[in-house]
C-alpha cells in the first residue's frame, strides 16, 4: 500500500474528492495547512503598516491506497486540480507498511 | 435637603476670583422652590449614562481585545473589565467627592461627598440652561462612567506585555492623582444660575476649576478623557518597553470583525458620551449629536481614503481607527462648532492620527500596542485646538455664551486658541508626570512586565489560567 | 427665526390640490409662541436615533458578515461601514434638503437646506400630533440613519463579487436618484398644524409629496426603505451575476453566531426605527413598540416552524430571517394596525418571505447572496399591502385619522389597498429603473465585479488588505 | 374609557383584607381628568424595555451560547432566541392579563386582557408615586420583556443535552404554571391613589397579590425572575442528569470573549430592567442606577479576587460570573437600599454564588451546566434577604414608604426579613413543583434528552441542522 | 522505528492518549483533519437550501515509537477507539527513517 | 527523495523557514497541530473548577527534499529551533517513494 498525500489550492478540494472516488477510493483524510513555495502571498496592512504574508492557505488531501492504483490517483489529482498557475501545489508518496480499520480490525488493503 | 452641585463648563469666564462659591450650594438648598429636574433630561441623561457603560463593556474592550493575538486577547478584556468596577468603587468612595465638590484649591475637590455622603434622591446638579437641574445621583453615575473609561483607555499602550496586578495598582494611582484633579480643573464650577451680574459671575468663576478659569473649553472630555488617558499611554509604552518579536514579526489583529464590533459599539456609545455632556434633550443636543455622527465620519472616510491612495486598498482596521480619531477630535468640541466645524474638524483629525500611527510611531520606534498615543492624545490635542478655530461664529461655530449679559459673547479667537493650549499643556504634563512616577513606584512594588516566557506563552493562559477560544 | 419642517406621513388626504404650502413655515415660523419641544419626545427621539445606528454598525454589518465565508467578511463589513459614513455626510451636504423641504414637484424636495443652512438650533419639525413639535436637529439625525442604513441594505444582494469602488460610486448616484425622491414622495407633508380646516387641509395636501397625496401609508419606511433598497438589490444581483461556484459548492454562513448577533441588534435597533417613527413618547408609541414585537415574534415562529416541519429541523438562521422577515413586514404597518393584526402580519411574511428565498430564487436561479430581495423586497411589499387590511378598525387597526375633523375617518380597504398598491409599484419601478441606469453606468466607469481570481482569493486580501482572522 | 393598570409592589401593607379592589379600575376610568403619562417617564420606559430585550437577544444568548461546546453553540442561541418569541406572544395571548389584572384569589390574575382585550393606547398604569402613571401599552411591553427573559435564564441548566422540541413544551407549562402566578402574586397591587386612607388602603391590598400582601419586598425581580428560575434550573438539571463525559472531561466554554460579551450587555441591559423597574425618570431611580452598577462591580471583584487568591489567578469568566451574581443579587434589593448597602450585597453574592458554583456543586455533584442555580437561585436568594437588611434607614437603606401617611414607616428588620422568607419560600416550592411536574409530562410526551450519539456529535447538526462556524 | 497515524472519532482522544501513556509513549501529535469515507455526514440547511455536508471531524494521531512496541500500540488504540459503529477510523503505519530530539539533538530510539 | 517532518514551538516558525530558504530549500508545508510529551501544559479554571490542558500549540513543517540535503535540512532545524528548554520539538525523517508537481507534472527531485 501507498500513502498519497496531495497539497492542493482548497477550492479544488471537491474536484479531487470527486475524482478519486470515481476511481473507486473510498475514504481520504483533509487537513488544512499553510503552504510556503514559489507562489507569492498577499501584503497585508494594519495601521499603515504593512506586512507580507507568504503562507497560502491549502489543502492537505492523505489518501491510503493500494499499490495497483497508486498511478491511476496520481494523474486523476493532477487532472482536476491543475490549473495551471503557481502554486498548484505537489503530491507526495510513501510506503506504507500497514493499515489497520480500527472498526474491524481488519488489515492491509481491506482496511483502506 | 437639596445640594446642588456643579456640572461640565461651557461658559469660560474671566478669570477674577471672589470668594463666594462656598456659600452657594447652601444658599440655593435653602431656597422655597427647589428645583425639580425635567424628566426628559433626566431620561435621556440616564440613557446616555447607559450608553457609556456600553462604550467600554464591551465595545472598548472589544476594540482592543480584537487587535492583539489570539493569546492575549482575555488580558485585554480582563483589564478593561476589572479597572471599570475597580473605579466605579473608588468614584463612590472618594473620586466623585474630590473631583465635583469645591475644594480649598482650584486643582482638586473636597470631601464633602465622601463615600457618597449628602448625596440624596432629592439633590440635584446644575446644567448649562440657568434654572435647568438634573438630579445628582444621575449626574453621579455619569460622571463615573467617564471616570471608568479614562483609566481604561490607557490598557491599549502597554498591551500583550504588563502584569495584571501591576495594571490594577497603576490605575488606583493614576485615577486618584491625574484623572480627578484633570476633571475638577477642567469641569468643576458653580453652574449658571450662580451667574446673576457681573460681580456675582466674577466671584463664581473664583471658585471654579482651573482650566475653567483659564477658559478652556472642552465639551465632553478631551483634555480630561482623551489627552490624559493619552499620554498616560506613551509614558507607559516607553517605560515598559517593546513587545518581544516588535517590528521583526507580523502582529496583525487576532479578530478584525471584533475590531469593528467594539469601534461600533464606542460610536454608539459615544453618542451618550458627548450629546449626554449637554446635560438636557433639547435642540442643542441635537446639534451635538450631528456634529458627532459627521465628525466621525469623514474622518473614517479621510483615513480609509488616505490609506486607499497612497497603500492601494483601504482596511477595516483603518476604517474603525478612524472613526474612534474622529470621536476622539469632536469630543472637546462637539457643543461649540456647527456641523461643518465638525466635518472639517473630522478630515483633518482622521489624517493626522494616521499620519501619527503610521509614520510618527515609526520614526520614534516606541511600541504603544494599539495606539492609544496616537489615536487619543493626537485625536484629543487636534480637537482641542481646532475647538478654538471652529467655535468661532463667524465659521458656524456656537461662540462662547455670556451668562451675566445672557447672550452669546464677541469672540476672540486668539484667545481662546491660548485658553486650549493651556489646557492641553496642563494635562499632557499633568497627566505625564503621574504617570512616569506610578509607573515607576508599581516597578517597584511588584514590577511591570511577565517573564519572557510569560510573554511568549501570552497572557491570557499565564495571568488568567484560561484561554480565549477552545 | 424657527423654521418648521414636515414630518412622516400618517394622513393621508383626498387628492385635491390647493397650492398653498409654500406659506407655512413662514407662516408658524413668524408666531409669537413658537412651539417648544418636549424633552421626553425629544429623549426618545435622540435614543431612537442612537438605536438606527446601532443597526446599522454594527447590526447590519454583522448580520450581512456572518452570513459569507470567511474570506470575504471584512468585505462587507467595510461595504456597510463605508456607505453609512459616505451617507451621512452627503445627507448633511444635499440630501436632507433634497428629502425635508418643500421644492416644486411633488417627487423631490428643494434646496432650503443645502449644507444644512438655515437648520439651527431652535427650528423644530412637526409630529403627528397638532401642537407638537421636535427640534429639527433631532429630525434631521433622525432621519439621516434612514438614509444611512437603506443603501446598506442593497450590499446583501451582491456579496462575495462586487468591487468596493463599484458599491461606493453605485451607492451616491442611488441615494441621490432613488433614495431622496422615494422619502420625498412618501413621507413629506405640512405637518398637522396645517390641517385647520377643508380648504387648509386641501391646500397643504397638495404640498405633499407624491405617494403622500395619494394616500399611501407608510409608517417607518417598508416602501421607501425596504422595497427600495430589495428591488435594487435584485437588479443588482442580476446585473453582476453568480458568484463563481454558486449552486455547485456550499456556501454556508461562516460564523452563525455572529449572524444572529447582527439579528438580534438589528431587532433591538428597529425599535428606534419603528417606535421612533411615532415621534412622541406615549401611549401610540406603546403600541407601535408592541407590534414591533410581537410580529418579529410571530414570523420567526413561522419561519422556524415552517422548516422544522418541511425540512426536519428549526434552523438559527431561519429563526433570524424569520425575525428579520417580520420587522421588515410591520415596518410599514407598525402604526397602523393592531397588536393581533400585527401578530399575523408576521406569520404571514415569515412564511411568504421563507418561499421566496427557499423556493422563488432557486426556482429564477438568480444569486442574490443574503436575500435582500426575498426578505426586504417581499417583506416590505407584504408588509404594505396588509396595512391596507389590518389598519382597518373593524380588524383592530387604527384607521385613518382626519386632522380637519380631528377624528378616525370612515376605512375604505379597497381605496386604501390601491394607495398601497401605488406605493409598492411606484417604488419597486423607480428604484429598479435608477438602479439599473446606476449599475450600467458605475461598470462603464470602473467594472463591477472583481477579477475570478480575486473572488476565489477573496474580497478581503484583495480589496482590502486584511485577513478577518489571523 | 381609560383603565387602570397595577405596577411592581414597592409598598407592602398590613395584611389587613378589605374588597374593594374591583372597583378601583372603573371609579379611576371615569374621573373627569384621565390621568397623562409624562413624556419623560414613558420615554425612558421605553428605552428600559429595549435595554432588557438587549440583555436577551443577544445579551443572555451569547453568556451562554459562549460557555458551551463548539458543537452546541446554535442550540443554546435558538432556545434562547425562540423561547423568546414564543413567550412574547403567550404573553400577549394570555400572560399578561394572569399577570396583571385583578383575578379572583391573590395568586393569579384574571381574563381581562385576554388577547390585550380593552387595552388601549389611552390606558394607562400606575407607577409607585401618586398621580404619576405611564401609558398601560409600555407597562405591557415592558413586563413582556420580563416574562420573555426568565423562562430563557432557565436553558442553561441542562444545556447541550437536552431536546430543542422539549424546551419549548417545557417552557410554555412552566411560564403558565410559574412565572404567571409568581409574577402576579409578587407584584400585583392597586397602586398608590388607591392608599388614600388608612381603610382604603386596607382595601386596595386586599386585592394585591399574595406576596404582596405578606409585605414581600421585590423591587426587579429577585423572586420573580432570579429565584424562580433558579430552581426550576436545578430541577431540570437534576432530572435530566448530567452529561456525558461530566467530571471526565473537561468542558471549556468554547468562546470566552463571547461569554464577556455576554455579560457586558447583560450588565448594560440590566439597567433597564433594574432601573426601569422604578417607572419614571428621577432622582430615585438614579439612585437605583447607582446601586445596579456599584454592586455589580463590587461582585465582579469579589469574585475575581477570590479565584486570584485562593487559585492564584482571577478570569474573565469569574469576573463575568460575579458580575452576573451581583445583578441578580442588587435586583430585588436596588429600589430599597443606599449605593453602600449595594456594594455590600454585591461583595456577599460575589462571594457566595463563587461558593455555590465551585463548592457545592462539586460537593452535590449535579451537572447544572451553566450555574443557572448557583448564579441565580442563590444569587436571588441572597439578595432577597440581604433586602430586609440594608432597607433599613440606619443602614442606608429608604425603608418602606407608607402611603397613606405619605411618608416613610418605622422599620422592623426582623419583621421584614420574614416577609423576604415569605417569598423565597414560596418561590422555591412553587417553581420547583411546576418545574418537576412539567419535566415529568413532557419527558412523558416525546422525552427530555436526545440519544447519546446525538449528544456527542452535538446539538447544533443534530437539532438544528446547521454548524455554528464554517 | 516506525511513525504510526491514527485518524479517530474526537471524543476517543483522551482515551487513546491514556491508553498508549499507559505503554510507555511519552508524546504524541495531534491534528483536527476532515475526514471521508464510508460513514456519511449530515445535512445543513441555510434558508431552505440543503447542502450534505460529507466531512467529518477526526483527529490524526501521530506517534513516533520504537519498531519493538508497535503492535502493542496498534492493539492499544484499536481497542480504545472501537465503537464498532462506521467511522471509527484507520490506523496507518510508515517507517521512519530517523528521528531527532531537537532540544538534546539525541537520534534515534532515545529521540522518541 | 526524503520528507522531513518537524514538530517546532510556533514562534520559531519564521526562523525555521528562513533557515531552510537558506539552503536552497523552496517550499514547505505547515500545520497547526497540538503536542503531548514531556513538557508539561498548563492549567485552566472554569468558574472555580481548573482542568489541566496537557496539549501544547506546535506547529508541523513537513519538508520534501532531495537525499543530498537532508542531512543540512536537519542540522538547520535543530540548529535554529532549539531553545534548550523541553519541549523543542522533534524531527521525523521518511522515505519518500515519489514526488509530482502538479502544475507541470514534474517529477522526482524536480518536483520539490
Ligand atoms: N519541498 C516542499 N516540501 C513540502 N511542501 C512543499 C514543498 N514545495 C512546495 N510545497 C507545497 O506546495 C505548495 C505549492 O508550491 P509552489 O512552489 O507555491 O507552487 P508549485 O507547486 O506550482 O510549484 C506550497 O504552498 C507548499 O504547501
Ligand atoms: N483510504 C483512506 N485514506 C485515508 N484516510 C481514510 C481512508 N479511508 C478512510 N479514511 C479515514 O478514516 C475515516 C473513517 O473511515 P470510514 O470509511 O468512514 O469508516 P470505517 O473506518 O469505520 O470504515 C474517514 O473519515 C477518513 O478520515
Ligand atoms: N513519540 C512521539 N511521536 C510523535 N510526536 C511526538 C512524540 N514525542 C514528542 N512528540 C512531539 O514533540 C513535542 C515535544 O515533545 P516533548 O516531549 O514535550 O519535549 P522534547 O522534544 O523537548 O523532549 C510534543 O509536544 C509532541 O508534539
Amino acid at each position: 500500500m501507498k500513502l498519497i498525500t496531495a497539497i492542493i489550492k482548497p477550492f479544488k478540494l471537491d474536484e479531487v474528492r470527486q475524482a478519486i472516488a470515481d476511481i473507486g477510493v473510498q475514504g481520504v483524510t483533509v487537513t488544512e495547512v499553510q503552504g510556503f513555495g514559489r507562489q507569492r502571498g498577499h501584503t497585508e496592512l494594519y495601521r499603515g503598516a504593512e506586512y507580507r504574508v507568504d503562507f497560502l492557505p491549502k489543502n492537505k488531501v492523505e489518501i491510503a491506497v493500494d499499490d495497483t492504483i497508486v498511478e491511476q490517483v496520481i494523474e486523476a489529482i493532477t487532472n482536476v486540480a491543475r490549473t495551471g498557475k503557481i502554486g498548484d501545489g505537489k503530491i507526495f508518496v510513501t510506503q506504507l507498511d500497514q493499515a489497520v480499520r480500527i472498526r474491524t480490525g481488519e488489515t492491509g488493503a481491506e482496511a483502506v | 435637603m437639596k445640594t446642588l452641585t456643579a456640572a461640565p463648563s461651557r461658559r469660560p469666564w474671566a478669570a477674577a476670583a471672589l470668594a463666594l462659591g462656598a456659600m452657594l450650594a447652601p444658599v440655593l438648598g435653602l431656597a422655597q422652590d427647589a428645583p425639580v429636574p425635567d424628566k426628559g433630561d433626566t431620561a435621556w441623561m440616564m440613557t446616555s449614562t447607559v450608553l457609556v457603560i456600553l462604550m467600554t463593556i464591551p465595545g472598548l474592550a472589544l476594540f482592543y481585545a480584537g487587535m492583539v493575538r489570539t493569546k492575549n486577547v482575555l488580558s485585554l478584556l480582563m483589564q478593561v473589565f476589572m479597572t471599570f468596577c475597580l473605579i466605579a468603587l473608588l468614584w463612590a468612595i472618594y473620586g466623585y467627592s474630590l473631583a465635583f465638590t469645591q475644594g480649598s484649591t482650584p486643582f482638586i475637590g473636597g470631601l464633602d461627598r465622601l463615600f457618597m455622603g449628602g448625596l440624596t434622591t432629592s439633590s440635584v446638579a446644575a446644567t448649562f440652561s440657568k434654572g435647568v437641574y438634573i438630579p445628582e445621583y444621575t449626574w453621579f453615575v455619569f460622571q463615573l462612567t467617564f471616570a471608568c473609561i479614562t483609566p481604561c483607555l490607557i490598557v491599549g499602550a502597554f498591551a500583550e506585555r504588563i502584569k495584571f496586578g501591576a495594571v490594577l495598582l497603576f490605575m488606583v494611582i493614576w485615577f486618584t492623582a491625574a484623572y480627578l484633579p484633570m476633571a475638577h480643573m477642567v469641569w468643576w464650577w458653580a453652574g449658571p444660575d450662580a451667574y446673576t451680574d457681573a460681580a456675582a459671575g466674577e466671584a463664581a468663576l473664583a471658585t471654579a476649576g482651573f482650566l475653567f478659569q483659564k477658559g478652556a473649553l472642552d465639551f465632553a472630555g478631551g483634555t480630561v478623557v482623551h489627552i490624559n488617558a493619552g499620554i498616560a499611554g506613551l509614558v507607559g509604552a516607553l517605560m515598559l518597553g517593546k513587545r518581544i518579536g516588535y517590528g521583526t514579526t507580523a502582529m496583525p489583529p487576532h479578530n478584525v470583525p471584533m475590531v469593528m464590533i467594539g469601534a461600533s459599539l464606542l460610536w454608539v456609545g459615544w453618542f451618550g458620551f458627548n450629546v449626554g455632556s449637554g446635560l438636557e434633550a433639547n435642540g442643542f443636543t441635537g446639534m451635538v449629536f450631528a456634529n458627532t455622527i459627521l465628525a466621525t465620519a469623514a474622518a473614517a472616510l479621510a483615513w480609509s481614503f488616505a490609506e486607499w491612495i497612497h497603500r492601494g486598498t483601504p482596511t477595516m482596521l483603518g476604517a474603525a481607527s478612524g472613526a474612534i480619531a474622529g470621536l476622539v477630535a469632536i469630543t472637546p468640541a462637539c457643543g461649540w462648532v456647527g456641523p461643518m466645524g465638525a466635518i472639517a474638524i473630522g478630515v483633518i483629525a482622521g489624517l493626522l492620527c494616521l499620519l501619527a500611527v503610521a509614520w510618527f510611531k515609526m520614526k520614534l520606534g516606541y511600541d504603544d500596542s494599539l495606539d492609544v498615543f496616537g489615536v487619543h492624545c493626537v485625536g484629543g490635542i487636534v480637537g482641542a485646538l481646532l475647538t478654538a478655530v471652529f467655535c468661532d461664529p463667524a465659521l458656524g461655530g456656537t461662540g462662547v455664551y455670556d451668562y451675566v449679559a445672557d447672550a452669546v459673547a464677541p469672540y476672540d479667537m486668539a484667545a481662546q486658541f491660548k485658553a486650549q493650549l493651556w489646557g492641553v499643556a496642563t494635562a499632557l504634563v499633568w497627566s505625564g508626570v503621574v504617570a512616569a512616577v506610578a509607573f515607576k513606584l508599581v516597578d517597584l512594588v511588584m514590577g511591570l512586565r511577565v517573564a519572557e516566557e510569560s510573554e511568549r506563552e501570552g497572557l491570557d493562559t499565564v495571568s488568567h489560567g484560561e484561554r480565549a477560544y477552545n
